[in-house]
């Protein structure tokens, strides 16, 4: 990882130099284990302040929207995926950015950690596969897999899609992984019993709408759960309001989500609510063979109508 | 300070004493409603207390505002447009813009609500006694305005104020307020009033034309140590008489401002309102430009 | 949209789409007999069903 | 200040006679965190924690909670008439609420109990609520109550304070309310020496390792803080989330709202977040703090620096450290706060505007 480190830097520094760029965005060291706070560098001499590991979770392209200056980016496979769905939504020019690819070797889950480990968690390092926590109560190490954020232990699109520089040669993608068993699962269960698991899962959502502010994909103005005329939906901690809440957020990902995990990353209560979006990734790829951001040239599915669309649903 | 202060006994901590919920509505009943201005977004509310004696816990001072309830729809802060000396009723100005007050503009009279307060506190009317006051109102803003202005011309007040002069400036004279009661104001002899409109094809309009600013630059007195503006009307008017008074010779302390914001509780919890350590609801809305200049413009 | 509703519990048949222009009568009248069957068989809906906040 | 010795025998059918006249609230284990909920019967509060995810602050501060209900049905005489919801205050008795917790409520009690208005929702609550604090003797590394003027066995706020040794509990009773929950649990072996905890208390300030620098706050010039260069690069990465408000124990923003129900409807209030744009948007568009810098600045600047100028009682914050572990991108309060203290005592300004 530490070899990225020194590439991003070194990457970055010419960018800046050569005034190709007027700042680069990436992440620097979190004041917290297993956290990188996202920052933009603008002077050459601050590349140093430029990290990258296993803690880099949080989906750069949501800082992209509607900026003007000509920026630089560090983007793992999921961001690069973002980036490309945010210019094709007319968020951000092409020409605008300076992509640097990282080929991503997956980010590690907190939660999983915190759960396995003894006493308060103090640090966090990896080398090699191998993940060392030091703890209040004594050190303990576990395999990289098996502390992997769920989205990145089936993740097919580890490599950027799109770079204009990359940091290493790119990974080897997974092939032995079903990124949809968990939502079969789901599927296979009774209508009643899914009801009941919905209820269950969204019980915790205390509406901080860190999940909507941490996704690149919602950048409405005005959400349609901060509309007042008219107001769509309640504001109050009612399971139904929240279920309409989260049921409407997901349905406006549809074609869009590239499942980078942000969205569960960012909420305090650790709610899986990929659930919903991957389903929908699920349909449009059962549907319509498409996953979303991987290259400028097509339009996403719902964006578009082709003869031999699907009509099964409709009368 | 408030006047809810100085009335409120002295507290024991036990759990009934409170009996005054501060989020509960006096009910009133619509008693009249007319419409101000041509494009009619602008009516008028004239409100009626349900229970007689709601009226005395209401007694309030010009300058102070109230939060309008409409029970399934929401609250607004309005300024009292009715001034202390006016008994029996409560009057609001209400510009149509929002959920509630859209809702407000289809009451009728006789329909019921609720209003809260009195909120906020008031123009210094101690500190002005013995004062020439200029009053440079705006558009709607004007309904604070127009409670001081009667509160002023009573015959128990008149003479506690020297002077009074009064720039009112609105878009064209259909969309001025209070029309009868600026024209005879405008026959009295004891204010000077300077109404103006931005712009007018009516031939035998007969008052000024032009903005509030360059007309009060024109026609409003010299400032002093006796000398006190009060400015309200929308921020664009609020920035361009500023410069105006201070070349007058009003400095920042003379200049009364009375701002807007967000607001929900109206009773300083809610923390929305906030410039700074300030709350526009509870430490104001009325605040010197003295007071303005030392919090930050989040207003 | 019924796939997704279907997937977080609530049947499938309360939700229905049709394309009808206005000059289609009688299909409009066809959907909405068949609609109205099919809610009428799956009775009352109890799930998505807001009476009043249920909270503090 | 009795103190009191409880042997871990006496602790549970102790809490069984607290049942009588209290509703029990403890912490409870959920999955791999802990979360205060009312304790069903013959359920133990669970100890063995840091702290709560979330802070004890719903217990007094539901994040939705009724305040007027009302009918809209006209042919009833009070139709359009809202009255106070009917609520329960029954007694309740919160065991194992955190020193830094406690503490927040005194401070939060003083925005819902000002001279001009009590807020009856919030003081019902909280008049209704005994407080049994727990001591901290194992407190976390992002844990720094001890700079803001609390500390792990602090007792502000507390109705009685606990420490938990091997075989029982040391209670130091602070107010008559602890005095009475103590008697009804029938604690009352008497503890003859009262500086007992003392010695604890210096060992527990002492494992504290982190801390926030504010002594320059207070005499710092609004403005010129407001004005600061570091804003753009410290709120970069926010998100305006609502996490670091809603899970802060001295948070007491909320918003009001109708709800109607066909014939009858309520007024409720809900948690709100100076992080959210709505906050502030008037009704004409225009927004005060319309970009996240200047949200997140109005964050901050409440809570080190226009909550030192009103009340005079230090920062708006017990350094629970739960915005700076639950924040998903990292945005330290500790950090912050030092980019303002040193601000302030570089630009020491001589004059600071009353």
């Amino acid at each position: 990882m530490s070899t990225y480190t020194e590439k991003i830097r070194e990457i970055a520094q010419r960018l800046l130099k050569e005034c190709r760029v007027e700042m680069v965005i990436g992440f620097r060291k979190g004041s917290v284990p297993m956290m990188n706070e996202p920052c933009f560098v603008r002077k050459p001499e601050e590349v140093d302040a430029l990290v990258w590991d296993s803690n880099c979770g949080i989906n750069l392209a949501n800082y992209l929207t509607n900026r003007k200056e000509k920026i630089g980016i560090v983007a793992k496979g999921c961001d690069s995926r973002n980036i490309v769905n945010h210019i094709l939504e007319n968020k951000i020019k092409r020409e605008q950015l300076v992509i640097i690819g990282v080929p991503c070797q997956g980010m590690i889950d907190k939660r999983k950690i915190v759960a396995m480990a003894q006493g308060e968690v103090l640090e966090v390092t990896e080398s090699d596969g191998q993940v060392h926590v030091k703890t209040a109560a004594g050190d303990q190490t576990f395999d990289k897999k098996d502390v992997l954020q769920q989205n990145c232990s089936v993740c097919v699109h580890r490599n950027p899609v799109i770079s204009d520089e990359m940091v290493a040669d790119p990974v080897e993608e997974q092939k032995d992984v079903d990124p949809y068993a968990d939502v079969a699962a789901l599927e296979a269960m009774t209508t009643d019993e899914r009801w009941a698991f919905f209820d269950d899962l969204l019980a915790p959502c205390i509406r901080c709408y860190a999940c909507r502010n941490a996704c690149p994909l919602c950048y409405c103005p005005t959400c349609f759960v901060d509309e007042a005329k008219p107001q769509w939906v309640g504001k109050s901690q009612d399971p139904i309001d929240v279920r309409t809440f989260h049921l409407l957020r997901a349905y406006h990902c549809a074609g869009r989500c590239t499942d980078c995990g942000a969205c569960e990353r960012a909420c305090p209560m650790g709610i899986n609510m990929r659930l919903l979006t991957k389903k929908l990734n699920k349909d449009c790829l059962d549907l319509y063979g498409w996953e979303a951001g991987l290259s400028l040239d097509s339009r996403p599915a719902l964006d578009v109508y082709k003869p031999n669309d699907t009509n099964d649903s409709i009368l | 300070m408030p006047v809810a202060a100085q009335q409120r006994p002295e507290r024991t901590r036990s759990r009934e004493e409170f009996v005054q919920n501060p989020y509960l509505p006096y009910p009133v009943r619509i008693d009249d409603i007319t419409v101000e201005s041509e494009d009619r977004n602008l009516k008028t509310f004239k409100f009626v207390f349900l229970n007689p004696d709601d009226e005395a816990k209401f007694a309030y001072r010009a300058g102070q505002f109230a939060e309008l309830s409409i029970a399934g729809v929401g609250e607004i802060p309005i300024g009292i447009a009715s001034s202390p000396v006016e008994k029996g009723f409560i009057k609001f100005t209400i510009n149509k813009a929002g959920v509630v007050t859209s809702h407000l503009h289809n009451m009728q009279v006789g329909d019921i609500m609720g209003v809260r307060g009195p909120l906020g506190n008031w123009y210094p009317w101690d500190l002005l006694e013995g004062k020439n006051v200029l009053i440079v109102g705006g558009g709607f803003a004007f309904t604070t305005l127009r409670s001081s202005i009667i509160y002023m011309l009573d015959p128990a007040n008149r003479k506690k104020f020297n002077d009074i002069n009064v720039v009112y400036g609105a878009r064209s004279p259909g969309m001025l307020l209070y029309k009868n009661e600026l024209i005879e104001w405008e026959k009295r002899d004891d204010i000077n009033m300077h109404i103006t409109v931005d712009g007018t094809k009516d031939p035998d309009w007969k008052y000024n034309v032009g903005f509030v600013p360059p007309i009060t630059e024109q026609k409003a007195p010299p400032g002093d140590e006796n000398s006190y503006a009060i400015v309200c009307g929308p921020p664009i008017m609020i920035k361009f008489t500023q410069p105006v008074l201070e070349k007058l010779g009003y400095d920042h302390d003379h200049i009364i401002l009375s701002l807007e914001n967000r607001m929900k509780c109206g009773i300083g919890m809610c923390g929305r309102c906030g410039i700074g350590r300030e709350l526009v609801c509870k430490d104001g809305p009325v605040f010197t430009l003295a007071q303005v200049n030392r919090t930050p413009k989040e207003y | 949209m019924k796939r997704l509703l279907e997937y977080t519990g609530i049947e499938s048949d309360r939700l229905q789409f049709s394309w009808i222009s206005s000059a289609e009568s009688t299909k409009f009248v066809k959907v909405v007999n068949e609609v109205t069957a099919k809610v009428k068989a799956l009775g009352p809906n109890k799930r998505f069903v807001k009476k009043e906040a249920k909270v503090a | 200040m009795k103190v009191i010795k409880i042997e871990k025998s006496q602790w549970s059918p102790g809490l069984e006679k607290l049942r009588g006249a209290f509703r029990l609230i403890g912490p409870v284990k959920e999955k791999t965190w802990h979360d205060f909920q009312e304790l069903a019967a013959g359920q133990m509060p669970d100890l063995a924690f840091q702290n709560t995810r979330l802070s004890p602050k719903s217990l007094v501060f539901p994040q939705s909670e009724i305040m007027l209900d009302y009918s809209l049905d006209k042919k009833d005489p009070d139709c359009n008439i809202p009255k106070m919801a009917e609520k329960d205050y029954s007694p309740r008795a919160v065991i194992g609420i955190r020193p830094c917790d406690a503490k927040a409520l005194a401070l939060v009690k003083m925005n819902f109990d000002t001279d001009e208005y009590q807020d009856p929702y919030w003081l019902n609550l909280y008049n209704a609520t005994t407080f049994v604090g727990l001591a901290c003797d194992a407190p976390c590394s992002t844990c720094f109550c001890t700079s803001t003027g609390c500390g792990p066995y602090h007792e502000e706020g507390l109705d009685v304070l606990l420490a938990e040794r091997e075989d029982h509990f040391v209670a130091k009773v602070l107010t008559d309310k602890g005095a009475r929950l103590m008697d009804s649990a029938g604690w009352s072996t008497a503890l003859p020496d009262a500086a007992v905890l003392d010695q604890a208390k210096s060992a527990a300030e002492g494992k504290i390792v982190s801390k926030i620098e504010t002594d320059g706050l207070a005499a710092a010039d609004t403005m010129a803080l407001h004005g600061a260069d570091f804003w753009e690069d410290i709120s970069f990465a926010c998100i305006n989330c609502g996490t670091c408000t809603f899970s802060c124990p001295t948070c007491w923003c909320f918003d009001i709202q109708d709800e109607t129900y066909g014939k009858k409807g309520v007024r409720m209030r809900n948690w709100d977040s100076c992080m959210f744009p709505i906050f502030t948007v008037h009704t004409t568009g225009h927004n005060p703090r319309d970009t996240k810098l200047a949200r997140l600045r109005q964050r901050f600047m409440h809570k080190l620096k226009y909550f030192v100028d009103k009340y005079d009682k230090g920062i708006m914050c017990v350094g629970c450290g739960r915005c700076v572990r639950q924040c998903p991108v990292n945005i330290d309060i500790r950090n912050i706060s030092k980019l303002m203290n040193n601000l302030a005592s570089e630009a020491r300004c001589a004059v600071q505007g009353s």
